[in-house]
């Protein structure tokens, strides 16, 4: 089953239109890797596919629901990592994902375990756990929205530059969630500039230029 | 539903959390309040009786002006990293978003009109006749002020000229408001003799239908 | 006449605001249907059918 | 005027010159066919009323007429955009509203020009109509000013049209609190009524009225055009960009 199906799709970012045209299928179980140079569209196709953008133009469906008239649906199913940490600076670090937890819905029952869980996974110890985020560094902030994003556990991972700010450590950590979030189901699409990296971790590389896709076929090294 | 008033309840705690740590209520929008008061004062040139009659007006006036300012705050919180996005994302019904926001704006302001209304009690030397009228108008005006406020911020918000353009798109829209609650004020603090509680039920009245018209506005303006 | 200049600044002023406005907008049209392809015109095809 | 390509049609033509025609006919019966409004009071005998200022009265209240009658039709195009989101609700909309808010601007000067002589006043506080208005003016600047903050015109329609179903369901509101804001108007309950209307002074009102809906018609059709050739440009301008976009596309 195709977890992404795009037709021709044109997407504007304040009147520009930042996708062209683009046609891409990608199954359950894919690790995408999405390469390109800058201004190529990357982050517009993630917001895309996460449902943020009402297409201008093609046909499209994530997850089973059309792009144009479910997007509602798509949201609550994906989950987008972007530049941006898309955290409250002035709350903790648990602050934080208490709230993101908590407000996507999540059994009550498995709040708790949920967020230690995703703690732990990102190796934010007690100590971070209590500061504000607006001290955090990069690297800590990027843990963070890491473990926001994972803790809801979505099915479709759109992950835009995971490993920018990480360290070593932090980077490593990023490619064992993905390899286990497809082994638990899911399908993961990442945009990067790290082609050795991502290339190396991903079943297919997909070439994205001015706008619209210029190779989808590329395998990737997994 | 019992999931509307939990979301509504997280958003609005974690608003006045989050502004309970920045204090930009407190060390910023106080502040301009008082100086608002004192301007008004000093501009006026007035003796302490036309600043008793003018007072109720410069209280609301200010309430306005003061609300402005944590509206645009409101949206900054969701806009500064992006926030915004995953709250759209976590699948949470707009109308929480909308009432959360709401009533975190109300509470905030129910404060500064308290700090307001004792700014006009020792600085315009005010005498409260009917206490409860103050206090019940004080509150519906506030909710349907942050209504309002919530669903223009929100519509105008990711515009880059919206702390300029929040100002002519709300106020106009406002004046009944403005003008109910100074009149009701007007009898609290004895300044007319009007029936206060008359202007008390057409406050209360804007507030449930403006408020209604916001929220139906939010689903209107939430992405489908 | 009583009032002859409240009443020709009234007219005056009016008629000169609404000419005004209707000189930019056929100029603004002029411009514009320069630009675009007059398939989008609706008018022209069929004058009768207004507003579009 | 030969084949170049304007927003009018043969149609709209029409309409302008029916609308010339019609106020030239209305400034003639306004101007020097009716008469003004002397009124001998039924005692003293002293002469009151409005004299000549009334000849204002043909343009001012027409002018209420059609500027409310946009800011419906705004209101209508508004709430049609909201069920259709089409373009041609949005174009409605703003061109009824642009329409509406000029003429409304014209309502309050030309009232105010008349206030002078027969109020004694240029403004009046506290007169409901007046405030109504001013208000209702400043809520459509507003609304202007929010379409023109957006950088594409798509984006623009949906806050807008609720910008405007807000404003219109706000005036009612607006309106209820001026007038129990201070429970005094100088408008008496209707300016008419206290004129002898005569046959000549309706005939002379409702064709300046008529004069005024065909105006109106003919700016907010023009204005319509104009919004749709900018969306036809802004739609032009994306496929350009589309095509350029590609073209880089392939060179790479």
């Amino acid at each position: 089953m195709s977890v992404v199906k795009l037709d021709g799709l044109v997407a504007l970012l304040e009147g520009f239109p930042a996708l062209t045209g683009v046609d891409l299928t990608v199954n359950a179980g894919e690790i995408v890797f999405v390469k390109g140079p800058n201004g190529a569209g990357k982050t517009t196709l993630l917001h895309l596919c996460a449902g943020l953008i009402q297409p201008k133009d093609g046909t499209g469906s994530i997850l089973g629901h059309d792009l144009s008239s479910e997007r509602t649906e798509i949201r609550k199913r994906v989950g987008l990592l972007s530049h941006s940490s898309g955290l409250y600076r002035d709350l903790t670090v648990l602050e934080n994902i208490t709230f993101w937890t908590q407000i996507a819905g999540v059994e009550q029952s498995e709040i708790d375990s949920r967020i230690v869980w995703a703690l732990e996974r990102m190796e934010l110890g007690s100590k971070l756990q209590n500061q504000k985020v607006r001290s955090l560094s990069v690297g800590q902030k990027r843990r963070t929205s890491l473990a926001v994003f994972i803790v809801r556990r979505p099915d479709l991972w759109l992950m835009d530059e995971p490993h920018a700010g990480l360290d070593q450590e932090g980077r490593q950590i990023v490619d064992d969630l993905i390899e286990e979030s497809v082994g638990a189901g899911a399908t993961v699409i990442v945009a990067s500039h790290d082609f050795e990296r991502v290339a190396n971790l991903s079943t297919r590389i997909v070439t994205l230029s001015g706008g619209a896709v210029l190779d989808a076929d590329r395998e990737g090294n997994r | 539903m019992k999931r509307l008033f939990a979301d509504i309840r997280l958003i609005t705690s974690k608003d006045l959390k989050i502004e309970l740590r920045s204090r930009v209520l407190i060390n910023q929008v106080a502040p301009f309040a008082l100086i608002i008061l004192v301007l008004f004062g000093i501009a006026l040139d007035a003796d302490q009786k036309s600043l008793r009659n003018f007072a109720s007006g410069l209280f609301w006036i200010s309430v306005l002006l003061c609300a402005l300012m944590a509206i645009s705050r409101s949206m900054t919180i969701e806009r500064d990293d992006e926030a915004l996005v995953g709250l759209n994302l976590s699948g949470v019904d707009p109308l929480a978003i909308f009432l959360g926001k709401t009533c975190a704006i109300a509470i905030q302001l129910l404060i500064l009109e308290i700090f307001l209304g004792v700014g006009i009690i020792l600085l315009y030397r005010s005498e409260v006749e009917d206490f409860w009228l103050l206090v019940s108008t004080g509150l519906f005006a506030c909710i349907a002020v942050s209504a309002l406020g919530t669903i223009f911020g929100f519509l105008a918000s990711g515009l880059g000229v919206r702390e300029t353009l929040l100002p002519i798109l709300l106020l106009p829209l406002l004046l009944p408001v403005l003008i109910g609650a100074t009149r009701a004020f007007d009898d609290a603090l004895g300044v007319a003799a009007i029936n206060g509680w008359n202007w008390f039920a057409f406050v209360a009245g804007l507030t449930v239908i403006l408020t209604t018209v916001g929220a139906g506005a939010n689903y209107l303006l939430a992405d489908n | 006449m009583t009032h002859l200049g409240y009443l020709l600044a009234g007219w005056g002023l009016s008629s000169f605001i609404v000419l005004l406005y209707a000189f930019r907008l056929i100029k603004r049209g002029a411009q514009l249907s320069k630009r675009v392809p007059s398939e989008h015109a609706r008018w022209i095809s069929s004058p009768k059918q207004n507003s579009g | 005027m030969t084949s170049s390509i304007t927003t009018a049609s043969k149609g709209s033509k029409i309409l302008g010159l029916t609308s010339l025609v019609g106020f030239v006919v209305l400034v003639l019966l306004a101007f020097f066919v009716t008469d003004p409004d002397i009124r001998f009071h039924p005692e003293t005998g002293e002469e009151f009323g409005q004299f000549d200022a009334v000849r204002l009265l043909y343009l001012h209240v027409p002018l209420i007429a059609v500027t409310y009658l946009a800011f419906v039709v705004c209101a209508i195009a508004s709430a049609g955009y909201l069920v259709k989101r089409t373009f041609w609700w949005d174009s409605m909309a703003h061109a009824a509203g642009e329409v509406g808010t000029l003429t409304c601007a014209l309502v309050l000067i030309t009232g105010s020009i008349w206030g002078r002589p027969v109020w004694n006043t240029w403004w009046e506080w506290g007169d409901v109509r007046v405030m109504s208005t001013l208000i209702l003016f400043l809520l459509f600047l507003g609304y202007l000013a929010l379409r023109g903050a957006f950088v594409s015109p798509q984006r623009a329609a949906r806050p807008a049209a609720i910008v405007a179903l807000i404003a219109v369901l706000d005036i009612p509101l607006i309106n209820r609190s001026v007038e129990w804001w201070e429970n005094r108007t100088l408008h008496q309950k209707s300016t008419l009524s206290e004129l002898k209307i005569e046959d000549l002074t309706l005939f002379t009102l409702m064709l300046g009225i008529l004069v005024a809906l065909l105006v109106m018609s003919w700016l907010i059709l023009h204005r319509f055009r104009v919004a749709w050739l900018e969306h036809a440009e802004f739609e032009q301008g994306i496929k350009t960009a589309i095509e350029e976009r590609r073209q880089i596309d392939n060179e790479d």
